[in-house]
């Protein structure tokens, strides 16, 4: 357990985790399993990335997350390859999800669905 | 990994209103078959990029090209020059205003319509590792508060800012705590009001779901400001997600030292618990919310004293939403001047909306206080569900109004809501087409206050109940032109003289569907018709006789036996037995029966 | 005192910081009407829900209307209390309250005396808009030994809630329900006979409307007097004859005493006794014991427990059983006056003329509701034969003579038969809270000393303060005394008895705030505290006046010891003017 | 007076006195009190009530008006398959009242009654926030979007 003791602990805190979540290897995929993902069944899409991709031995970090908003394309979720932005992807079902897994985590090659930022962040 | 293919993305899709990037897809295709290239090079239908007004957008990767305003005819030039030379198609390239030449998304993403404040971190951090959220400077506005800053100076960051209140009335936040602030007391308390009761609102529960640190943290801050130790979150019991993600986020800020005893070793003290609602939409009013705390019936009470003076259990208590909570950290890392610089004079920032109804793109989104109805409902939106014609988008929901398409290019802002009768509320944004009728919508909408309605003021609970019934009378064919004037009258008694915001504005969507749709109301009183065809006692079922073939079907098919005709004859519906229930009609072939 | 300008109908007043524009309004003789709102200022009791929104007024500068029942003045404030705007909202607001309101009025038992009536007349309602398609809001009604409850009628004013919860303490009400069906009710919508309720009837004494009445006891009464066969008598309680007068136009603290007499007489009852009479015999009984518990604590007793709380209330006496049923042996054991009344008259009386007492029928006149209970509580019947057969309230009995066309004013002053009828002053002041700890004193002074007191007004004990204390040097014994009125005053004191912390030797405790006089069956005081006072004053007056002002001096009472009970607390004593007290407390069973 | 026997297992007793002591019997608690009750046995009856009553020293009357006050706590047992139509607005301008009748018919049921083999309880809610998905339906846990009046029929077999 990290205690923050100050805002230096804090920084250091940030530091490590942005190094260890942002570290170009790493592919992460990040499934919104906020109500409305979960109501359109983000759990299902979570729980067979998580095992699809430990069976197709590609090392990557699945995450759940909130939703994005995207209700109308629930369930969503956002594959990070390494070194490029992340690309969001709607309406996913497992069938989808494979063509996920096959085509751009694998290959970067995009398939149909993407949701691309649509909003500015605060930076 | 292999090496990078080319790819073609075009925006829209299935739910987007510019019906032309379809065959721009198509043509790109065609194109790319023409050379032979379909197998290399993927051609990708992708959502919104949030730059309709330059659509069609079409983007190329590697190098994250965008051409705006493209259309099918370009396809052929993209692929000939783009994808088999390598040079850029200049003409399809955006120019800003000076001339300037910007390719990338990056560049253009400037003129995206949505900017994430708010719902910066929704969808970004696992909300149960306090560690991502560090990373995405969670508590770091705390820990500069904590260091730097006194009280007062906090105060004034937030009314700088121009931050106003989200959850509907819009009261300028750092006046708020101001005074808070001054009254002093040996004991007070900050609460935030996740009581989110709006039907077809969810912005509350995402922000709790998806980025709970935002909330503690500002919570924290704002507690320091108003020399409070004590935070309590009112959250809805039907909301089960947030409250365990709120749940874990607490008990792991607090073994970080971020919430509890002496936080980030500074000497402060703040923690938070959480308490139920159990389904009471006048809780979100923050009397009502402060009686529920303490356990007791969420019944409202006179204001004067606020919440500021005498609060929970007596003391002074600052009662701030969820998604004013969440402005918080940035204003103070980023400044007063970096807030207030988006939005309008009077409403800074961004505000989140609930997208839903007839519209393709329901969901969240937030944008600058400003934006107008028109940007929202039909860029970011992708318009209305089956190229339908919009009618109206209700704001506020239950104590809000409707905005017509009179108000599509009103900047959309506190202020401009109310005058349009209309008032921001929580955020919920409710799009309407051609086939809903506003009676219906205004007796929808009643309905849901008189259940919600607490009883203990007359005119809410009573008035209320009138309203509705003479709205149902009117629906059922059975009103008169003096019983608009009657609706306009009591609507106007009960905003005036209820006790709580829920009785003043309940009336609203009677006011402005009757003041936008009156030729509506008249239609339903005068020749007792319903122009969209949805209230069932003014509905006629007719058989075209042109189109009848005299199948049967729909004689064998009634259930009263409403319909005669010979076979191979015309057949006729006899509108004295019809119960309208509508199976003739789904049974018939020919479309041969109408509504009238 | 720091004080504000405000203007009202351009009118301006001063006013101290903190004051209502409802209260500025009348310091200007601008009479704003109020509906749910109600103060007993004397008593601090204030119902202020802001519900109604029937005074609603417009403040300059402000978006909305404003209840002026709750909205404070503040400086340089403008009110316009008469607008267009403000008389179209609060006929509309009426016409609202009205629409869900029963139009039965003719047969409704507060017609002529509801203040929805009263408010409906002065706003000038002729019709209500839409009343054919507005739905109602209906409940089950409900009859309790006391109690009517038609909730129909209820406008959601709150003061019921506010009587029960604020200032009892009983807890039997509460809001219930939401929006248009919301009501106030006891728990479960049951009938108030299955809830905590005492009776006390402080709810009926304030309801603006026929939501809560009393049951009705005239009818079997009339029956009564009806029937040759019996012999009926009728006993009044003090507090009546001081607000009885109020029902016919008297001024409020008129005595009518002879004058109800007289009445009564007319009406038909064969004897016409004083429930006083019965109140000396208490002072007889509980003050012996209380004499005799002192005495035993003094001597170092432990099983001699003080203080020694007075029982004459029957509301008090369901509350202490609802909720300090381990308190239940600390309470005087002596029954209430009526009570005690029943029980010498269906005994010594009864056999005085020779009947049985099946065929003597005892009516009680009460400024109370809970008085309705107490009579037809098992442990006071014989055979199934009440001691007191039934208890009609002050009210009911003025609509009894309205109905014999009797006009009060203009009787002739009568006489209270005898025996049962003679009393002294010491008798009358139970009408008022402190009274009977006062009578209590006055004999047992005299008794425990054996000297003449040299003063009979024991200022001290009187007065409208909700928790009062006084030391009275029983030459050398200090005896403290401590008064409640109110069931709310009575648990604290009731607290501190069953922490240990008491050091109280004798507690009188009335249930009703202003004790008897302002009973839940007495003529409605619309929320004006000066009528209670008027009506204490008027008891003490009575008392005055009196010959003879302590209980151990009534001939009557000594000549009633000396016929037929032997000496106070004597066994007979015991058996006829003593009861006992059951633990009343919700018990949770556990199922097997 | 009071003369209702509260009939209650002792176990039952028991879990609802450590529910109330588990908030320290603070009478502030109360509607954390009867979330954890309700959640335990399903619903609030009566002597569910009175326990909690005599724990936090708070009326009865006081803690029926507060049952009675919030949609969320009910006094009748649920179904074993509690049917919930949302009937938050974008719900509703999508059918969603539609669907509600389809269920009040097929069912035999008004909302908020529960059928006689205690199979299925009807209610309608207040958006569910999955606005996306609209109408929506859940049966217990399970959410059910896009539903037409037709599929009503289809859902409830799926529970037979």
């Amino acid at each position: 357990m990290k205690k923050v003791k100050s805002p230096a602990d804090l920084r250091k805190i940030k530091d490590e985790v942005r190094e260890r979540m942002y570290s170009k290897e790493k592919i992460r995929v990040r499934v919104h399993m906020g109500t409305s993902g979960l109501a359109s069944g983000a759990r299902e899409i979570y729980d067979f990335l998580r095992l699809e991709l430990e069976k197709r031995n590609i090392h990557a970090s699945v995450i759940s997350t909130g939703d994005m908003g995207y209700s109308h394309a629930e369930p969503t979720l956002e594959v990070t390859l390494p070194g490029k932005d992340p690309v969001v992807f709607g309406n996913v079902d497992k069938l989808k999800a494979d063509d996920i897994i096959e085509n751009y985590i694998k290959n970067g090659e995009y398939v149909d669905g993407i949701l691309p930022a649509n909003y500015r962040k605060i930076e | 990994m292999a090496r990078e293919k080319m790819q073609i993305l075009i925006c829209g899709g299935t739910s987007c209103s510019d019906k032309q990037s379809e065959a721009l897809a198509d043509n790109l295709k065609l194109e790319l078959e023409a050379n032979a290239l379909e197998n290399d090079i993927k051609v990708v239908r992708s959502g919104c990029f949030g730059l309709c007004n330059l659509g069609p957008v079409v983007k190329i990767v590697p190098g994250d090209v965008m051409y705006v305003k493209v259309t099918p005819d370009d396809a052929r030039e993209i692929v000939s020059e783009h994808i088999m030379k390598g040079n850029k198609v200049e003409r399809l390239l955006y120019k800003d205003p000076s001339g300037k030449t910007k390719s990338a998304e990056k560049e253009l993403s400037v003129y995206k319509k949505q900017l994430r404040i708010v719902l910066r971190n929704c969808g970004i951090i696992d909300p149960e590792n306090i560690e991502e959220a560090i990373a995405h400077d969670a508590y770091e506005a705390l820990g500069k508060v904590l260091t730097e800053m006194k009280p007062l100076e906090v105060i004034k960051i937030i009314k700088d800012s121009g931050l106003r209140g989200r959850g509907g009335g819009g009261f300028p936040t750092g006046l708020k705590w101001e005074i808070a602030y001054k009254n002093k007391s040996d004991e007070k308390f900050v609460v935030c009001n996740a009581d989110e009761g709006d039907p077809g609102a969810f912005m509350d529960r995402s922000v709790l779901e998806g980025d709970p640190h935002a909330i503690l943290e500002a919570m924290a801050i704002c507690g320091y400001s108003i020399e409070a130790h004590k935070g309590l979150i009112y959250i809805r019991a039907e909301y089960p997600l947030a409250v365990a993600r709120l749940k874990t986020a607490i008990s792991q800020a607090r073994e970080y030292g971020l919430l509890g005893k002496d936080i980030m070793g500074t000497g402060f003290d703040f923690d938070i618990d959480i308490r139920y609602g159990a389904g009471a939409f006048v809780c979100g009013e923050e009397t009502a919310l402060i009686h529920s705390m303490e356990g007791m019936r969420g019944e409202p009470t006179v204001k004067p004293p606020f919440p500021a003076e005498s609060g929970f259990m007596g003391k002074p208590t600052n009662v701030n939403n969820v998604e004013t909570f969440a402005c918080i950290s940035p204003i103070i890392l980023k400044g007063a001047s970096w807030f207030s610089a988006t939005g309008t004079e009077k409403s800074k920032g961004t505000k989140v909306f609930a997208l839903a109804g007839k519209i393709n793109n329901v969901g969240l989104i937030e944008v600058p206080m400003g934006t107008t109805l028109r940007e929202v409902i039909f860029e970011i939106g992708g318009g209305i569900r089956k190229g339908k014609k919009f009618k109206a988008a209700q704001t506020g929901g239950p104590s809000g109004g409707c905005l017509t398409e009179k108000h599509l290019d009103t900047p959309i802002d506190f202020d401009n809501l109310t005058a349009a009768g209309s008032m921001m509320g929580s955020g919920g944004l409710i799009v309407m087409d051609e086939d809903d009728c506003m009676v219906s919508v205004a007796k929808f909408f009643l309905e849901f206050t008189v259940e919600e309605s607490c009883g203990k003021c007359s005119p809410c609970r009573i008035g209320n109940k009138r309203l509705h019934e003479l709205l149902e009378h009117i629906t059922k064919g059975k009103g008169t032109l003096a019983d608009l004037d009657r609706l306009k009258n009591m609507s106007y008694v009960i905003k005036d003289t209820s006790l709580c915001g829920l009785g003043q504005s309940s009336p609203n969507p009677v006011l402005s569907t009757l003041e936008n749709f009156r030729d509506e109301y008249e239609a339903h009183v005068t020749v007792k018709k319903c122009p969209a065809g949805k209230c069932k006692d003014l509905m006629e079922y007719f058989i075209i006789a042109a189109n009848c073939v005299g199948c049967t079907a729909c004689a064998r098919v009634c259930p009263v036996g409403a319909i005669t005709g010979e076979r191979k004859e015309p057949h006729f519906i006899n509108p004295s037995i019809c119960i309208k229930c509508g199976a003739c009609m789904e049974k018939c072939k020919f479309d041969a029966i109408i509504i009238q | 005192m720091e004080t504000i300008k405000v203007t009202i109908d351009n009118k301006t007043v001063e006013v101290p910081k903190g004051t209502t524009i409802n209260k500025a309004a009348r310091k200007l003789g601008i009479d704003i009407p109020v509906l749910c709102w109600m103060e007993l200022h004397d008593l601090n009791i204030e119902n202020k829900p802001a519900g109604c929104r029937i005074c609603v007024v417009e403040v300059q500068g402000r978006r909305n209307l404003a209840p002026s029942c709750v909205t404070k003045c503040e400086e340089g404030m403008v009110v316009k209390t008469h607008t267009t705007r403000v008389l179209n909202a609060r006929r509309t607001v009426m016409e609202f309250i009205l629409s869900d309101h029963p139009k039965d009025c003719l047969i409704c038992a507060k017609s002529g005396n509801c203040e929805l009536q009263a408010m409906a007349h002065q706003l000038g309602i002729r019709e209500i808009p839409g009343q054919e398609i507005a739905a109602m809001s209906t409940y089950r009604k409900d009859t309790s030994p006391s109690i009517i409850r038609d909730l129909d009628k209820c406008i959601m004013c709150r003061r019921c809630e506010m009587m029960c919860n604020t200032v009892q303490t009983v807890g039997a009400l509460s809001a219930v329900n939401r929006g248009f069906m919301a009501a106030v009710a006891p728990a479960f919508e049951q009938n108030l006979e299955h809830s905590t309720c005492t009776y006390c009837g402080q709810c009926v004494a304030v309801c603006p409307t026929g939501a809560l009445t009393e049951v009705d006891h005239t009818p079997e009464v009339l029956r009564a007097l009806a029937d040759p066969a019996k012999t009926v008598i009728v006993q009044t309680a003090p507090a009546v004859r001081a607000a009885l007068g109020e029902l016919f136009g008297m001024e409020p603290g008129t005595l009518v005493t002879g004058k109800m007499v007289t009445a009564l007489r007319a009406l038909g009852f064969d004897y016409v006794f004083d429930t006083d009479f019965a109140a000396d015999l208490t002072i007889m009984e509980e003050g012996t014991e209380l004499l005799d518990r002192l005495t035993r604590h003094l001597n170092g007793d432990k099983t001699a427990r003080l203080p020694i709380l007075t029982s004459c209330c029957p509301g008090w006496v369901n509350f202490f059983e609802e909720y300090f049923p381990d308190l239940k042996d600390v309470p005087s054991t002596a029954k209430s006056p009526q009570q005690m009344f029943g029980a010498v008259a269906k005994t010594y009386f009864a056999d005085k003329i020779g009947i049985s007492r099946k065929d003597l029928v005892v009516v009680s006149i009460m400024p109370c509701l809970a008085k309705k209970y107490e009579c037809q509580r098992e442990e006071f019947s014989v055979d199934n034969n009440r001691d007191v057969d039934f208890s009609i309230s002050t009210r009911e009995l003025a609509a009894f003579i309205k109905q014999a066309n009797i006009d009060l004013n203009n009787l002739e002053e009568g006489q209270f038969d005898s025996p049962l009828g003679e009393s002294t002053g010491a008798g009358v002041i139970f009408g008022a809270t402190g009274g009977v700890i006062e009578a209590a004193v006055r004999t047992a002074y005299e008794v425990y000393t054996g000297k003449k007191l040299s003063r009979l007004d024991f200022t001290e004990l009187r007065g409208f303060e909700g928790v009062r204390s006084a030391t009275i040097d029983f030459d050398g014994l200090p005896l403290n005394i401590g008064i409640a009125h109110g069931l709310g005053n009575a648990r604290k004191l009731l607290n501190d008895v069953r922490s240990g912390k008491s050091q109280f030797h004798a507690i009188e405790v009335m249930a009703c705030p202003g004790g008897c006089i302002g009973g839940g069956g007495q003529p409605l005081h619309h929320g004006d505290s000066e009528i209670l006072k008027a009506r204490a004053a008027a008891i003490y007056k009575e008392d005055k006046n009196k010959p003879l002002r302590k209980s151990h001096e009534n001939p009557f009472i000594i000549k009633l010891y000396e016929e037929f009970l032997g000496k106070p607390n004597s066994e007979k004593a015991h058996h006829l003017l003593h009861t006992k007290y059951f633990d009343k407390k919700k018990k949770i069973i556990v199922k097997q | 007076m009071s003369s209702i026997k509260i009939e209650l297992r002792q176990e039952d007793v028991n879990k609802i006195k450590e529910i109330c002591a588990s908030f320290n019997n603070d009478p502030q608690e109360l509607i954390n009190v009867l979330h954890k009750c309700q959640e335990h046995f399903g619903y609030l009856p009566a002597e569910i009530q009175e326990v909690v009553s005599q724990e936090l020293v708070i009326p009865v009357a006081k803690i029926y008006g507060v049952i009675t006050f919030y949609s969320f706590f009910t006094m009748t047992p649920k179904g074993k398959h509690p049917i919930s139509i949302c009937m938050g607005t974008a719900c509703y301008v999508r059918g969603a009242e539609k669907v509600l009748d389809e269920f009040k018919k097929e069912l035999g049921l008004q909302v908020g009654q529960t059928t006689k083999d205690g199979k299925f309880s009807l209610s309608s809610l207040r958006c569910v926030g999955a606005c996306g998905l609209a109408p929506v339906v859940m049966v217990g846990d399970k959410t059910y979007g896009r539903v037409a009046p037709d599929d009503v029929r289809n859902i409830l077999k799926e529970y037979e």
